[in-house]
């Protein structure tokens, strides 16, 4: 790419920046009450869930999350139609295997708490999951090259339960009917919560998979 | 009957599971996932038929709150379209990957694809839209890479690429109406909408990260060799499917809830994109020297179509004018969304049979596959929008229109557009006729050949002779609301 | 008869090649009975469905089927005197070729595929017989290239390609500018049905100026197809396909749609008062006649038997023309009738140069030393037929000539008639060296190839008796033109209904 | 004085602005897709600012809208990246333009 | 005014990191400075009360996202090393 090109870019990206700050700061020095989010704390309390940010994730726009787990098994499964993984790394030293060896658990304990407190306080799925994933990148760091992942079928199951626990909740739902995923006020607490659990599962088991990099090899381990 | 909304979604999504889990049974969980979707689709085409306009608040939560599903005349329509031509890939690829590992991988992916379909058809939320691109984009992505030849891997990384910069700029938009309004809701915000600097900045925002994914001209740049290297059912799948989809998107916005934002400046760019993607893709496709090639660069000009009509629509209020040029607009969608398919599951089918897909030396294949054959045939005939396919009808009524309302200057794209389609068309049939051996049947492998077929014939015959369905469809819904 | 039978009727006749055609592509290759038996099956329905239709137009029934494909646009298969005229001619024609074909091709690769396109070019013909509005015609019109396209590349040779390019690059753009015409129309005057007398006289006069422009437009789409000069180019092109598609293309299918349209332009969309006053007229007429003398004029140079015939249907076919643009009772019956008898006096020519090139591998003029002493049958049929195209009475031309001669008076055009006699002259100096040779040089030592020997028959039965068949009918159009239901008084029929409204 | 909800939120555009710049810019894959992200940065950043709201608590809507775009950004970043490594297999670098 | 102050303070920050960021062509460099963005962008946002936000920034996309592109990096790094030595 050439040097003038390169400068008009520039100049391309400064002018769209300067439009783009003169519609957006009018707009945030006065910005409006939002009507939404002033329904979305008051109808906080028939969800049974306490972190308003959970409400909105798992019950108001359930919708959403449950697409955006797809979005993870895609790629997990983009990237398992790719290939076999790159060798993992040579395996760590002594001392390093004693850290792992502490590390890892606190970060599955951390991941579960965060789990379990997503309900009331800032935490919850996603959070979780992202620690039992970082769980799994240490794990590989290690020297572990599956990165503590059960084998092929386990792991097929593990990353398809976030998407599913969502799916058959919403169509037991709808047998029973009721609306897609519109959960009855008395078991709301526990749905949202089989549904996390679920959910933090599959994220950390896609994430670390993803780490991996690769279809793991055939079967057996 | 609401029920159907969600259920068009979820099937497919369930699909993906099951086919996730069992990979080695893939090909028979697939395909009974792709027939229980169909028929909800059926299911649910019948109830907007005889109810009128459905829409389901998920988690019965109901607008600004939660996230609505509707499902309108017209995205019924093309919900109808993605099952059929969904269907008929399914039963494709079951012949086309012989690998039982790729199909494998190519069942989860697939029915993923197909769920994101739906969902952007129904969906009625600006963020979920969002969401939907982005399973849409990338299920894409790793479908378009499964051929695994460097140039397929090559172009499917754009291809990822140029989708992800289209949903950053899409979701810039939403970020800003968010901030404006406080709501994400399309039938909310097409009540409060206002014209404004916010709002023009938005819809352009949008239009942008939308018109990468709808490869419309200029953005189209990453289209072409990603088509022309995936898997023939996965780009028909692309084709047909998944660029109609974000054009669907970009018109929904613009005839819908931004109706009062967009001005006919705006309006008469969009057109004018069109008419160059329409000659200029047109004009690239005649130049390919690959089948497949030329089949992507003619899906650019098959999607700049469709934008000759926002200048044309613009203008108009609602009235039956109005529902007959949407009318014709879906028409021209739906032609080209089964011929295309057609056309590139015939191409693969030819690749297949030759090792390759250069047109100059087809001659031979050509002439031992009739129904293939055949089927590039029909799908060409609508590709150029002849009679009696539904595109001809289409392209009537469009240039009805401009030159009704005396835009008369996209008369010369529509025509240099039918003219050149019609020479890389022929281009291609021309060496169908040779002196090679006499075929003794028609149909050779049925599973293989008849899907596309069965395709093109609805382009041609069904949409052309049956097209006044489609507007009892959309008139039922007109009067419902 | 019943009120279903009154709508269902015109698309029957459509659909009564159309189903037999789709389900022949499916045929395998090698099952000749099959494909015979859809194929005469369809031919003798047609025949008789049209049967009942010329006795119920005749009585004054109204056929009408219509389809509503988008709002205001409806396709539409309607029967009136023209329409009759036509379908009769196709379907007459159709099946007298479709025997030939079969013998014609017998032992030839595809066959499946080319009876296909042949039942559908013949539906597509048909309706655009049966065309109730312009939008109809349009369609059928363009289906009918389609159709045609693969008939004329079906050999596979190099040139079979290259000619069926030409053919479709010509009527393609003309097919372009046709839609475009008929597009423009509909914006100013609703739905186009064809209405005897025509629909645009009622609009405002302010509209004439676009009137004109779009009358250009239609010109130079159905002009290609017509081969009006200088849009005739494609057509010595296409000469390359087999025998029998030469007969459909030049005699039926693809060059009296053209003028058809032109007829049905002039006499039931514009009206023919109001195209006379807009100058129209003039215009069609000047090209009219300078394609009958250019065309006879290119003929008489041609040395390959099949290339003078295609310029002699240049010449021909514009004597349809030339009848429509003379304001008149008499000239429209001339050119009418032209219709029909040009028709079966071509395809009566091309059968037997077919014959010629099948039986003999003769396929120029100079080689055709002594043939009638080899094919005493064929050659007679030809003679008919050549005779006739001259205009020596009592044969078929004569009649088309002599009422377009006294409608040229009629209507004041005297000039017609220096166009009419220097026609005729060409024509006989194309012909009648043909005749001679083929009747009084004696027959060379070896026929250039000699595929076919002579047994009880000069060639085989199927090839012999459609041109027989053709033969007798250019006699006998011109002999008993007087008697009713022939040509003549059909056409008769339409110029009343046209001008004694 | 400048609410801080306008400030912060200008920073996301800057962000977005100098992602894009660099995305169109510059070449090798791994810029690229960090040019993506902080794309997306600039947008959630933007997406968290409106949230705040000064005395009252945060709208949580835009939170949970962020959770769900980093999750998707980092799908898309780990296919993208495996993507690479399957043409630096498949022979040489990944091609250096987009 | 001070509070103001150290939200300057932060801002210059982050938007320094995103350029140094984008700016370094060498690949493990780039990353570093990427991860660091992501946990300042994290410290920002929990400043603006988005808790959850923030911890998973930190955590997916600072945590997860950088170790994957470090992975990346550390491979490119490699690659350029191979291509100097050879030449």
């Amino acid at each position: 790419m050439n040097g003038r090109l390169r400068l008009l870019i520039a100049l391309l990206a400064a002018v769209l920046g300067a439009a783009l700050l003169w519609v957006f700061l009018p707009l945030l020095a006065t910005r409006p009450e939002s009507a939404l989010a002033k329904a979305a704390l008051a109808a906080r309390p028939l969800t049974g869930v306490g972190n308003p940010v959970t409400a909105v994730l798992l019950d108001y726009r359930a919708y959403d999350t449950l697409l955006e787990l797809a979005v993870l098994l895609a790629a997990l499964l983009g990237i398992w139609s790719l290939g076999p993984p790159t060798p993992a790394y040579q395996r760590a030293g002594a001392a390093l295997r004693a850290m792992i060896a502490w590390v890892v658990p606190l970060l599955v304990l951390a991941g579960g708490y965060l789990l379990w407190a997503g309900g009331q306080v800032p935490g919850g799925a996603f959070q979780g999951g992202a620690l039992l994933g970082a769980a799994g990148v240490v794990l590989r760091l290690g020297g572990d090259p599956h990165a503590g992942l059960p084998a092929e079928p386990w792991q097929r199951l593990l990353a398809s339960l976030g998407v599913g626990a969502f799916v058959i909740v919403g169509l037991v739902l709808l047998g029973l009917g009721r609306d897609f995923l519109d959960y009855p006020s008395a078991w709301a607490k526990w749905l949202i919560l089989v549904i996390e659990s679920a959910a933090t599962l599959a994220i950390g088991a896609t994430l670390a998979a993803a780490y991996v990099g690769g279809r793991p090899p055939g079967g057996t381990r | 009957m609401s029920a159907s909304l969600p259920l068009a979604v979820s099937l497919p999504l369930l699909g993906a599971l099951a086919t996730t889990l069992a990979p080695r049974r893939a090909r028979t969980l697939g395909l009974i996932a792709a027939l229980a979707s169909s028929a909800v689709v059926a299911w649910l085409v019948v109830a907007v038929w005889t109810q009128g306009a459905l829409r389901v608040d998920l988690g019965g939560w109901s607008a600004p709150l939660g996230i609505g599903l509707e499902a309108g005349g017209a995205n019924t329509l093309l919900l109808a379209m993605t099952a059929l031509v969904a269907l008929a890939i399914s039963v494709h690829a079951g012949d086309y990957f012989r690998d039982r590992i790729q199909l494998g991988h190519f069942w989860p992916l697939w029915l993923l694809l197909w769920a994101a379909l739906n969902a952007l058809l129904l969906a009625a939320d600006l963020f979920n839209i969002y969401v939907g691109l982005e399973l849409l984009g990338l299920a894409g992505a790793a479908l378009a890479a499964l051929g695994g030849s460097r140039a397929a891997l090559s172009a499917s990384l754009r291809y990822l690429l140029v989708g992800l910069l289209g949903s950053m700029t899409y979701l810039l938009g939403v970020a800003l109406i968010y901030t404006a309004y406080g709501q994400l809701d399309l039938g909310l915000l097409a009540t409060q909408l206002t014209a404004g600097a916010a709002e023009a900045t938005a819809l352009a925002l949008l239009t942008l990260g939308l018109a990468f994914k709808a490869a419309l001209f200029p953005l189209h740049f990453w289209l072409p060799p990603t088509h022309a290297n995936a898997p023939a059912p996965v780009s028909a799948a692309l084709s047909a499917l998944v660029g109609k989809v974000a054009a669907w998107l970009i018109l929904l916005l613009w005839l819908g809830p931004f109706a009062t934002v967009t001005a006919p400046a705006g309006a008469t760019l969009l057109g004018l994109l069109g008419a160059c993607g329409v000659v200029w893709g047109s004009w690239r496709a005649l130049r390919a020297e690959r089948l497949k090639l030329l089949a992507a660069h003619s899906t650019v000009a098959q999607i700049g179509y469709l934008f000759i009509f926002v200048p044309l629509l613009q203008g108009l209020a609602p009235g039956s004018e109005r529902t007959t040029l949407i009318g014709a607009l879906l028409l021209m969608a739906l032609t080209h969304g089964f011929a295309k398919a057609a056309f590139f599951l015939a191409a693969g089918q030819v690749q297949q049979h030759a090792g390759h897909d250069r047109i100059s030396d087809l001659g031979g294949t050509a002439q031992r596959l009739p129904a293939t054959t055949f089927t590039l045939g029909l799908a060409g005939v609508a590709l150029i929008g002849l009679p009696p396919s539904g595109s001809f009808i289409g392209k009537w009524l469009l240039l009805e229109a401009a030159i009704a309302q005396g835009q008369w200057w996209w008369i010369a794209p529509l025509l240099a557009g039918t003219l050149l389609a019609a020479a890389y068309v022929f281009r291609v049939l021309a060496r169908a006729f040779n002196l090679e051996p006499t075929p003794q049947r028609f149909v050779n492998q049925g599973r293989a050949e008849l899907p596309g077929l069965v395709l093109a014939v609805i382009a041609v015959v069904g949409l052309g002779l049956a097209a006044g369905g489609l507007w009892g469809l959309l008139e039922a819904v007109e009067v419902e609301r | 008869m019943s009120s279903a039978l009154d709508t269902l009727l015109p698309m029957l006749i459509v659909c009564s090649s159309l189903v037999p055609g789709a389900v022949i592509f499916l045929v395998r290759e090698d099952s000749h009975l099959l494909r015979t038996t859809l194929n005469m099956a369809g031919a003798l329905t047609k025949l008789v469905l049209v049967g009942v239709m010329i006795w119920g137009v005749y009585h004054e029934h109204d056929y009408e089927s219509r389809i509503n494909l988008a709002p205001g646009l409806d396709l539409v298969f309607a029967a009136d005197a023209l329409s009759v005229l036509f379908v009769t001619l196709s379907t007459v024609l159709w099946l007298v070729t479709t025997i030939y074909a079969i013998g014609y091709l017998e032992r030839t690769p595809n066959r499946s595929r080319f009876f296909g396109f042949f039942s559908l070019c013949v539906s597509a013909t048909v309706g655009i017989a049966l065309a109730g509005n312009l939008l109809t015609f349009v369609i059928c019109y363009e289906i009918l290239t389609l159709a045609t396209y693969p008939l004329v590349a079906h050999r596979g040779t190099p040139e079979a390609t290259r000619g069926a390019r030409i053919y479709l690059y010509y009527t393609l753009s003309g097919g372009a500018l046709l839609l475009l015409g008929a597009v423009w129309l509909q914006t100013l005057a609703g739905p186009l049905d064809f209405v005897q007398g025509g629909i645009l006289g009622a609009l405002p006069t302010a509209l004439h100026g676009q009137f004109q422009v779009i009358f250009v437009l239609l010109l130079a789409g159905l002009g290609v197809k017509a081969a009006l000069v200088p849009l005739h180019g494609w057509l010595p092109q296409s000469m390359v396909a087999p025998a029998p598609v030469s007969a459909l293309l030049h005699a039926v299918a693809v060059v009296k749609a053209g003028a058809f349209g032109i007829v049905r332009v002039v006499y039931d969309v514009y009206g023919v008062g109001l195209s006379a006053s807009l100058g129209l007229l003039g215009l069609l007429g000047l090209l009219a006649s300078i394609t009958i003398v250019y065309g006879s004029l290119r003929a008489l140079v041609q040395d390959g038997l099949k290339a003078r015939l295609a310029y002699s249907t240049v010449s021909q076919v514009s004597y349809i023309a030339l009848g429509t643009s003379i304001f008149g009772p008499i000239a429209t019956v001339g050119g009418l009738v032209h219709l029909v008898h040009q028709g079966i006096m071509k395809i009566t020519l091309f059968f037997c140069a077919g014959n010629y090139a099948e039986t003999l591998g003769v396929h120029r003029v100079s080689q055709m030393d002594g043939v009638g002493r080899r094919m005493p049958w064929t050659t007679l049929a030809f003679s008919a037929g050549a005779l006739g195209m001259i205009g020596i009475p009592p044969l078929a031309g004569f009649v088309s000539k002599w009422y377009l001669g006294l409608g040229a008076i009629d209507g004041g055009a005297g000039w017609v008639l220096v166009v009419l006699a220097a026609s005729g002259l060409l024509n006989a100096a194309y012909f009648l060296p043909i005749l001679y040779r083929a009747w009084f040089r004696a027959p060379p030592e070896q026929w250039p190839q000699e595929h076919i020997s002579r047994r009880r028959l000069e060639t085989r039965a199927a090839l012999l008796w459609p041109p027989l068949v053709t033969a007798a009918l250019c006699v006998l159009a011109g002999l008993l033109a007087a008697a009713p239901f022939s040509p003549l008084e059909w056409a008769e029929l339409i110029a009343r209904r046209e001008y004694d409204r | 004085m400048i609410p801080l909800q306008a400030l912060y939120g200008s920073a996301g555009v800057v962000l977005f602005v100098l992602g894009l710049w660099s995305f169109l810019v510059h070449a090798p894959l791994l810029r690229k897709l960090i040019a993506i992200n902080i794309m997306g940065s600039g947008v959630f950043h933007l997406l968290i600012a409106i949230a705040e709201r000064g005395t009252e608590p945060p709208d949580p809507v835009p939170h949970a809208l962020v959770l769900t775009g980093i999750v998707v950004a980092v799908s898309a970043t780990a296919l993208a990246l495996v993507f690479s490594r399957r043409l630096e297999d498949a022979g040489g670098p990944p091609e250096d333009e987009c | 005014m001070t509070l103001l102050l150290f939200d300057l303070v932060l801002i210059a920050t982050l938007l320094t990191l995103a350029v140094a960021a984008l700016n370094s062509a060498e690949p493990r460099r780039a990353v570093m400075l990427f991860i660091a963005f992501g946990l300042w962008l994290a410290l920002i946002w929990a400043r603006l009360r988005a808790p959850d936000v923030a911890l998973a920034e930190a955590a997916i996309g600072a945590g997860l996202g950088g170790a994957l592109m470090l992975a990346a990096a550390r491979r490119a790094a490699r690659r350029r090393e191979d291509d100097e030595a050879q030449r």
